[in-house]
């Protein structure tokens, strides 16, 4: 019964992204099955060394780094995605597994939400 | 074909009226689900969905109304809709709590709909047969 | 499990894309909104199982050139929200 | 010093590009010269037929007929685009000056908004 | 390199804020303009853009509160600030004298915005040596 | 004539290839908002004026690789509306 929200637009700039992650971490709290995919632009709310306080607005990779924490069983990222924005494992938070967006990949997800 | 059965909906709506088609597409589909004697659970306005439960949006006569369209259906339905919280009160929308809350000088949340939190949503993702989403379009 | 993929985005917004890179062939489309314009769109490859809102297609001018085969209405819609064991709305 | 303005979304599903018109319809009524280009999938405001009623919206193809009468000077598509949408010149409103979407289209316009 | 002359402004805000980061970018924008001995003429709202004019937005605290932001620059310039009547009453955003037309519970302009119409923009466009945009991203 | 062109869709949004096929050798482009990861997207081609704000670069985490070098502040986007005698906000 796990929930998979995939996050395809670019962090900051619109709210899209950010509701996402507010929804994931909600499931989490009320202790439901929940997994993350990032996939297209979306891919760069997992770069490190975010400054988001730069342009007013919260940094999320303190929170995304914490995710598995907070119970959000998986940080998945499409790494078609990855190699298009220049992104290696190095460049990455902690705790981010690649994956390749396919069919099969939504499959094992009860429920998939893209906001 | 499997025979008919009566199944639970919960609908979630992230696009504004005036901006997104997301409220109208929204109200079609709720009608013709309860045409086909199912049932909604309740509609979780999140995001820009917010919008669609303010009083105070004035179209022009020849437009539709979609607040005032929705707030029929959902009375005459009894069922529940919710704003999220957090998409709210940043967008400004409030009811008459929050707005003594965070001392502003007026509420503008229609009837019959309610702000409360995410875990509204949460329980449509777990009590109802389906989900179904209508977000702003491009 | 078949699934229900519902689609409101124009085909050239890149959720469109996205979609069909998650569409099998055994899953249904249904094309909402501005997403009905993909069936004009002469560069795009649609899956087998396709069907549109009538009353997007019509408000859009789309009825001609065979078009209308793929027209549903919303009872149609619920229908198949009824049948998929799983939605998902991009 | 003619206004040009680019409409790039598609009608009725989004508001964009309607505010568009609506700028170029404001030009023209304060008596400023204007012209519209649309291109993408912003060319299929220029179909016929279209039956806006059913889904509660209002037809724009009427004020879009009478955009020169309005004083809106040139009603542009863009080429590519028509072909792309299968939209010969028998398909579209009365009036529209097919053209490239180029930077010398552009060159010749004072001011350009892309709403 | 031209010698420095004074030009003039008017900045168009088309994105609403907590969806869009257009107010945002407008702000730090007009405050780099007038710091470099700039005038802006006028900002207008339009579209989604009029969100931002909200007296009710009611963000976190440890979040910006734009309409409070602007607001100040604004006053503090004596810039005239216009959201669109068309894209104001559709959406919800009321001054008192638009409750009043169309019977409204309330009205939620902030001050020193005001409503006025597209006319205020096609002034723009003719008036100021610039006009800059500031769309919703994506 | 020289043309700004203020661009802050994503590098996947139709926009931001619409706007590339409208700058000339001579236009400055100023990537700003989700605009600057075009600089990480190893897809494109950008112009040869182009221009990035800091400020979005910083708060994306788009600092290392030589990136730097594109970053202005908004004081050098006042001075690039000063310059151009047309402004383009895609």
């Amino acid at each position: 019964m796990t929930t998979l929200i995939i996050i395809d637009q670019p962090p900051y700039g619109n709210w899209a992204g950010r509701e996402g992650l507010d929804m994931a971490f909600s499931l989490a709290a009320f202790d439901q099955p929940v997994a993350l995919l990032f996939t297209g632009a979306g891919v760069n709310w997992l770069r490190q060394g975010q400054q988001a306080e730069l342009i007013a607005q919260k940094n999320v990779d303190r929170n995304l780094s914490a995710a598995t924490v907070f119970g959000v069983d998986q940080l998945l990222a499409d790494s078609t995605s990855l190699t298009r924005f220049g992104l290696a494992p190095v460049d990455l938070l902690a705790g981010v597994e690649t994956v390749r967006f396919e069919p099969a990949l939504l499959s094992s997800y009860s429920h998939v939400v893209c906001p | 074909m499997p025979s008919p059965r009566i199944l639970t909906y919960t609908l979630v709506i992230t696009g504004a009226p005036y901006t997104s088609q997301a409220p109208q597409t929204a109200l079609n589909f709720a009608q013709a689900v309860l045409a086909a004697g199912h049932t909604i659970d309740r509609v979780f306005l999140y995001g820009d969905g917010i919008h669609l439960a303010s009083v105070l949006a004035a179209p022009p006569s020849d437009e539709a109304n979609w607040t005032q369209r929705w707030g029929e259906l959902l009375t005459a339905h009894e069922i529940p809709a919710v704003a999220c919280i957090a998409s709210a009160l940043r967008r400004g929308l409030l009811d008459p709590a929050e707005q003594a809350r965070y001392e502003k000088p007026a509420a503008n949340l229609a009837a019959p709909f309610e702000i409360a939190g995410l875990g509204e949503w949460v329980e449509g993702q777990l009590q109802s047969s389906r989900v179904v989403y209508f977000h702003s379009g491009a | 499990m078949t699934t229900l993929h519902i689609l409101n985005k124009s085909p050239d917004h890149p959720r469109f894309a996205l979609c069909l890179a998650a569409v099998t062939g055994e899953d249904q489309l249904l094309l909402t909104e501005n997403a009905v314009l993909a069936l004009a769109d002469t560069t795009l490859t649609l899956p087998a199982r396709v069907a549109a809102l009538a009353a997007d297609m019509d408000a859009r001018g789309l009825t001609g050139n065979g078009l209308s085969r793929y027209g549903v209405g919303f009872d149609h819609m619920v229908r198949l929200t009824t049948q998929a064991s799983r939605i998902i709305s991009w």
